[in-house]
């Protein structure tokens, strides 16, 4: 018999994931308000982004401050494809905005957007194909650390000055409103119904135990050797460079899907969702709830979301600076965040598990 | 926007002036990166306070004339002790604690970034403000078809000279022999008696300062508001990461930089010449990492 | 490794613990309120508005001012005694500057808190973030700022300037005060760029010509290459649709530049009080704004309005100016649509829906369009038109003079018909229920 | 036996300044030898070119008859070169077992690990290096929370998971105690034979305890090479290391 820290066992951490989503599952079925639902889903998409700054940067080592460039090229995209969908090809063909752009023909980017299926694709393909080649540029130079961050950074902003410069594309700052909602496969997504809850947090749900899944593979286990340690892992004769770029795709992945049901959701994509501040915030919700568990940074996001929405008026003026302040705590005190606390208390919970192998009795996992 | 006029036909007069206005914005660029050159030169800390660094040096020329009256000129100076004190208590409160945690130090700055604009907008108010300068600097100087602002070439002169300060102090002084020393090796000037955390402190102090007195000058030539710090930092990381963290560099950068922006911006417009800057610097960082990573190296 | 019991446990309380302190109304006494077809305005309650403004961000700066004025109609109004006895409550929520954060908050007024409207937004981001949600609803949008007109959506009523009222007669004025050659600057999105093409066409009518145009980025604090543009053209003066920030530091510039405007004088079209106290007022003097409100504007009805808004506990601001007097019509506006929609209903309050209230502010009953009096509005008679649901005004032109407030040089002789579609008639004309296009089909919702 | 490692005319120069200067450099097959010299003689250096994280200026080097020089690390690291850093490099939030599994890299295509289980893959080799380091009891770990000593020899176990025909080992030994070296020299001496080991060392009664052929380094060139008795007695090495006591006690 030794002692071990409940929350590294995997069971555990399986049993607290069904159990979560479990129970986000019952919500629906105990009440029907619509703005409840709209407003769960929009946590839900802020989940998927503390999701996926989680993977790169709490697994992955990869500090991305652009996560927010795969969610905005994402939301243009799918923003452009439920236009078209309200667009008729006949009387219609060409959306409000462009005509007063000094646009006579639908331009040809946009074009592929009649068609829902392709517009979806397009939507999460584009994104993830600049990732790859965005990662292809900073990871084969072997940059790392700050300067990765520093480069998102800067490509965000180009992006985000791209958006609202293009205005006959994008609608440039005033964003694109698409006046009906989404439809596919002959269903509306109604973003005030159960549905847009069961979509939102179903696409979460799936992300999550998905990423979950991975992390236990052997590939998980190799990019966290990465993060720890990049030069032992490539004289252990991986090819560094081709892992993260993986990963930071994959990131970008989960972000772009963040970004599709966010305008399912709210119906409006502007430049904002490219700003810088966006993207730090995401930053900010993951390393909250704790960057180095899933659960944690999904939990981070949906907390200071909700905390956000439903704090009182007398904290109104002094939000910006408790979540400063919080965020400065957090990293100082606490680098993995809610999280980290849990498992310096589950660190004290008398757990035991029969020993493999010959362990000594008593050996217990280090807590922070 | 519509191809015909995105652009603008070549001439030479105001190309030359687009060219003088670059070396201005270079100006502008190189002070408000050279403290965030110090800062992260000495002690590779991404402050991305910095900017508010700077909005806190406006505010305190502002505070200063405003309130009390002190004519701008001298409220530089003083300005730059003023956010150099608070650099200072930031570095002992907070990045101290943090410099085994590069990543983590470009987080909590990011922290004391939103405190610090969200506090200075509940006790200042939103608004934006602005301040008296000289009617000497009003002015403009012309000279034939070149026409420059007086306030510009301050500007421009003050900004070299703060340039030349900083390299005196670390070249000649004792304290900036003790910085560059801890630059080079942190264990090996520990074991020559230098106390590196103090060394430190004085540097992240002087990087502050060299923000809080940036301030202060663009106080005289633009808006006082409390999110103008936004406005500069961008430029000014892109300015230090691409000179490398070395004053020299940041110098070199700013002005190429300063050169590229005005004359994309003279042919096209603003927004897009921006566009255009981001992607090559990211491009550049792409190609000439050895340029920018100094200490990458030495490791084991 | 066996999971044990214990650990499934706490692995459970852990979950839940942690979704119960994500989600509050979970266990919260109101959560779960069904959805039907409940009155918006109760019999026994108050009448709910819903207040859709910024206290903190950026923006605060301009919306605060928004929600002080917004309160102070209301007071104004209850003090009255309501709209039919029945008080009003504002419903104040902060946008924080966040348009995710606009959304976010209009499906709470209008779900949650059920409002029977919504005032709110001073950027058209906002506006067009938010108009789905109220399309969706049905429900009913009041937005008080300039905006670029070209949408007819059925579920708003604008209380700004459009694009073809604010440059109306300052163009024609400009021109033949200083001459014809005029340098365009503005900041980079929609509303400048629509609203310079109007000035376009009312300078090709008064015989002027654009001799540069410009846009620099929101925010953006750098003149000096437009400037360096300007001297090489040499205008007879710039039209300027730099919002914000931004506009301080073009005015400062300008001087630093040494320009002076008395030669080329800066005319604007958001350059107000506000602005002129924050960019000194050397730099502010002797440039014009056209809107359809001054704080000096010289009559009792204004003169009142100042004093008892600046009196009031409101008017910490110490000013007036254009954009809140527009929130302050639309409050007045929409409570004389309340007040119409009772009597459409014959008094019963339940059955008033927001978009009711819209319809009858229009031409209904024979009693033409909603409108305030010379005697009720600060800026003077206003209505709002029938067909689009934008307001009828007169826009006035006042030179801004060294103390920071403007002397009146013009005023238009007559309203001046709010088009939104003023520079593309191909488009169609905006009715009541929608876009009616030349091939004779009406489009809703045009956004 | 063949010559599995050769470094032919290798230079590394900084701008005018030689770190490593026409070095030749021949190791053969099973053979266990150890690389010497004073600080900057370019030790470091030539394990940096032969395992590519360095380029060389010019030389070849050369494995198992195949050009190497110049390739990316993880293919040299692929084709049977090992390495141990000289300041300990593990995975330090990786357990001890997951440090092994890492290492165990038969196919480093991420798409390929990404199907496979962490905790399967093989655990039989897995077996076979705790029994050569030790660790048995730590594999719970969390590699962090190792002390010195056990760091190196995880370190030198995960170089051995993969069964590299070349070992690096940049002074295995640094900052161990007494006891701690005494194992590793055990360590050492089993795999010698087996695998071919290039050692620097500074500690010389460690390498008196594994070396046969000794190769010393000096400004980046050879000076001299042999066995231990004869290179101590060099008159060269003597001169070099300015002390009348030879090189036992320079380091």
């Amino acid at each position: 018999m030794r002692r071990v820290n409940l929350y590294h066992d995997k069971r555990a951490q399986w049993a607290v994931y069904v159990v979560f989503f479990g129970i986000l599952a019952i919500i629906p079925l105990s009440m029907d308000d619509p703005f409840t639902m709209n407003q769960y889903s929009r946590y839900g998409v802020f989940a998927m982004l503390a999701l996926s700054v989680s993977l790169v940067w709490g697994f992955g080592g990869i500090l991305s401050l652009g996560q927010g460039i795969a969610f905005g090229m994402a939301a243009y995209g799918m923003g452009a494809t439920m236009q078209m969908q309200y667009q008729d090809p006949v009387n219609d063909p060409i959306p409000s905005f462009m005509l007063t752009n000094e646009l006579e023909v639908l331009p040809t980017i946009w074009e592929p957007f009649w068609h829902t299926h392709l517009g979806l694709i397009l939507a999460i393909g584009i994104p993830v194909l600049f990732f790859v080649i965005f990662g292809i540029l900073m990871f084969q130079a072997r940059i790392a650390g700050a300067f990765v961050a520093i480069m998102t950074l800067a490509m965000l902003g180009a992006w985000y000055n791209m958006a609202y410069d293009m205005q006959p594309y994008t609608a440039g700052f005033n964003g694109i409103s698409p006046p009906s909602a989404f439809v596919a496969f002959g269903v509306e997504v109604d973003p005030y119904s159960n549905l847009i809850y069961w979509v939102s947090l179903g696409v979460l749900c799936v992300l999550t135990l998905a990423t979950k899944a991975l992390l236990q593979t052997k590939f998980g286990t190799i990019v966290q050797a990465i993060r720890d340690d990049p030069e032992r892992a490539r004289f252990l004769g991986y090819n560094v460079a081709y892992y993260q770029i993986v990963l930071f795709a994959l990131a970008g992945l989960i972000a772009a899907l963040a970004g599709l049901v966010w305008v399912m959701i709210t119906q409006f994509v502007s430049p904002t969702s490219l700003d810088i501040f966006f993207s730090i915030t995401m930053v900010i919700w993951a390393a909250v709830g704790g960057r180095m568990s899933l659960f944690g940074a999904i939990f981070g996001a949906m907390f200071i979301n909700a905390a956000q929405s439903y704090v009182g008026d007398e904290f109104q003026a002094t939000w910006f600076i408790i979540l400063g302040a919080v965020f400065i705590i957090v990293v100082r005190f606490a680098p993995k965040g809610l999280a980290g606390l849990f498992e310096y208390v589950f660190g004290f919970i008398p757990y035991r598990v029969r020993g493999t192998s010959g362990a000594r009795g008593d050996a217990h996992s280090a807590s922070e | 926007m519509s191809v015909h006029d995105f652009w603008t036909p070549f001439a030479l007069e105001p190309f030359i002036n687009a060219l003088i206005i670059g070396l201005s914005l270079a100006s502008i660029w190189l002070v408000a990166a050279l403290g965030l050159t110090i800062i992260y030169g000495t002690m590779g800390v991404i402050n991305m306070a910095h900017g508010e660094f700077i909005m806190l040096g406006a505010y305190s020329a502002w505070v200063m004339q405003f309130f009390i009256g002190i004519p701008w000129l001298l409220c530089l100076p003083l300005s730059f002790f003023i956010v150099g004190g608070f650099g200072w208590l930031v570095e002992r409160g907070l990045i101290r604690h943090l410099y085994d945690r590069p990543l983590d130090t470009l987080l909590a700055t990011w922290g004391v970034s939103l405190v610090l604009v969200q506090s200075v907008r509940l006790i200042f108010g939103g608004e934006p403000q602005y301040i008296d300068v000289p009617d000497e600097l009003s002015t403009v100087m012309n000279l034939g078809f070149i026409h420059i602002p007086w306030m510009r070439i301050f500007i421009f002169f003050v900004s070299l000279g703060l340039v030349a300060m900083t390299l005196a102090i670390l070249f000649k002084t004792n304290m900036g022999i003790q910085i560059r020393a801890v630059m080079q090796n942190k264990e090996m000037a520990a074991s020559f008696g230098i106390n590196s955390k103090r060394v430190y402190g004085l540097a992240f102090a002087f990087g502050a300062g060299l923000a809080g007195i940036s301030g202060a000058m663009f106080s005289g030539l633009k808006t006082i508001f409390p999110d103008m710090g936004l406005g500069y930092v961008v430029e000014a990381f892109l300015v230090v990461v691409t000179g490398g963290g070395e004053v020299l560099g940041s110098l070199a950068t700013a002005g190429i930089m300063g050169e590229l922006f005005s004359v994309f911006s003279y042919f096209t417009n603003d927004t897009f010449g921006r566009f255009v800057l981001f992607v090559l610097i990211v491009i550049f960082l792409r190609f000439r990492p050895q340029g920018i990573f100094t200490p990458s190296m030495a490791r084991r | 490794m066996k999971i044990s019991r214990r650990t499934f446990v706490t692995g459970t309380v852990a979950a839940a613990a942690g979704v119960a302190a994500g989600f509050p109304h979970i266990y919260m006494k109101d959560f779960g309120q069904a959805w039907g077809a409940k009155p918006w305005i109760k019999k026994d309650g108050n009448i709910k508005v819903g207040m859709l403004w910024s206290q903190t961000g950026n923006l605060s700066v301009v919306e605060n001012d928004s929600t002080q004025v917004s309160l102070f109609a209301v007071d104004i109004l209850n003090g009255r005694g309501g709209i039919a006895g029945k008080e009003i409550e504002p419903v104040v929520v902060d946008a924080k500057s966040d348009i995710k954060v606009y959304s976010e908050k209009a499906t709470q007024l209008i779900l949650r808190d059920r409002c029977v409207s919504v005032h709110g937004s001073y950027t058209s981001a906002s506006r067009r973030a938010v108009m789905p949600i109220f399309m969706k609803w049905d429900h009913l949008y009041y937005y008080p700022t300039c905006y670029e007109g070209r949408e007819c959506m059925q579920n708003i009523i604008n209380t700004g300037p459009l694009a073809n009222q604010h440059s109306f007669d300052l163009v024609p004025y400009m021109v033949k005060n200083f001459g014809p050659k005029v340098y365009l600057v503005g900041s980079n999105y929609i509303w400048p760029k629509e609203s310079n093409k109007n000035v376009k066409v009312w300078l090709e009518r008064a015989g002027g010509e654009v001799v540069g145009e410009d846009y620099i980025p929101l925010g953006g604090s750098e003149f000096s290459p437009v400037f360096n543009k300007v001297r090489q053209q040499e205008p007879d003066w710039i039209m300027s649709t730099v919002v914000g920030d931004s506009d301080i530091a073009l005015h400062r510039q300008f001087l630093q530049e040494g320009f002076k405007s008395d030669k080329m004088p800066i005319a604007a079209l958001t350059t107000g009080e506000i602005e002129t106290a924050a960019m000194g007022n050397e730099a502010g003097a002797g440039h014009f704004l056209s809107a359809p409100y001054f704080q000096t504007l010289p009559n009792p009805v204004n003169e009142k309005f100042v004093n008892d808004y600046l009196g009031s506990k409101y008017g910490g601001g110490g000013v007036t100016h254009y954009n809140m007097e527009e929130t302050y019509l639309g409050i007045l506006i929409w409570a004389k649509g309340v007040e119409r929609a009772l009597e459409h209903t014959g008094g019963d309050w339940e059955a008033i829906t927001p978009r009711m209230i819209r319809d009858v502010s229009g031409n209904w009953n024979g009693q033409g369009p909603v409108g305030l009096s010379d005697e009720e509005s600060p800026e003077g008679k206003v209505w709002i038109d029938p067909d689009n649901f934008n307001i009828w005004l007169k826009p006035k032109i006042g030179q801004c003079g060294s103390d920071g407030q403007f002397t009146i040089v013009k005023e238009a002789d007559e309203h001046v018909f709010p088009d939104p579609f003023s520079i593309y008639p191909e488009r169609g004309v905006c009715k009541a229920d929608g876009l009616h296009k030349p091939d004779g089909t009406v489009q809703k919702d045009v956004l | 036996m063949a010559v599995i490692l050769d470094l032919q005319d290798v230079t590394k120069a900084y701008d005018e300044y030689k770190v490593v200067d026409g070095f030749n450099f021949q190791v053969e097959e099973g053979e266990l030898r150890c690389l010497l010299g004073p600080n900057g003689a370019g030790k470091t250096t030539t394990i940096d070119l032969i395992t590519g994280r360095q380029k060389a200026t010019s030389g070849t080097i050369m494995f198992k008859g195949r050009d190497i020089t110049g390739q990316r690390e993880d293919k040299i690291a692929k084709q049977g070169v090992g390495r141990k850093f000289q300041v300990p490099a593990v995975f330090k939030e990786l357990t001890v077992r997951e440090n092994f599994q890492v290492a165990f890299s038969k196919n480093t295509d991420p798409f390929h690990n990404m199907i496979r289980l962490g905790r399967r893959d093989g655990r039989e080799r897995l077996r076979q290096v705790v029994e050569i380091v030790g660790l048995q009891e730590r594999l719970e770990e969390q590699g962090g929370n190792l002390s010195h000593g056990e760091t190196q020899w995880l370190e030198i176990g995960m170089v051995l998971t993969q069964n590299p025909q070349l070992l690096l080992m940049d002074e295995p030994t640094a900052g161990m105690t007494e006891q701690e070296t005494q194992q590793t020299s055990e360590i050492f001496n089993r795999l010698k034979g087996e695998h071919t080991l290039v050692v620097v060392e500074h500690d010389m009664a460690f390498v008196r305890e594994i070396a046969d052929v000794i190769t010393l380094m000096h400004l980046g060139k050879t000076l001299a090479e042999g066995p231990m008795e004869i290179v101590e007695n060099d008159p060269k090495v003597r001169e070099v290391y300015l002390g009348t006591e030879g090189i036992t006690d320079a380091a």
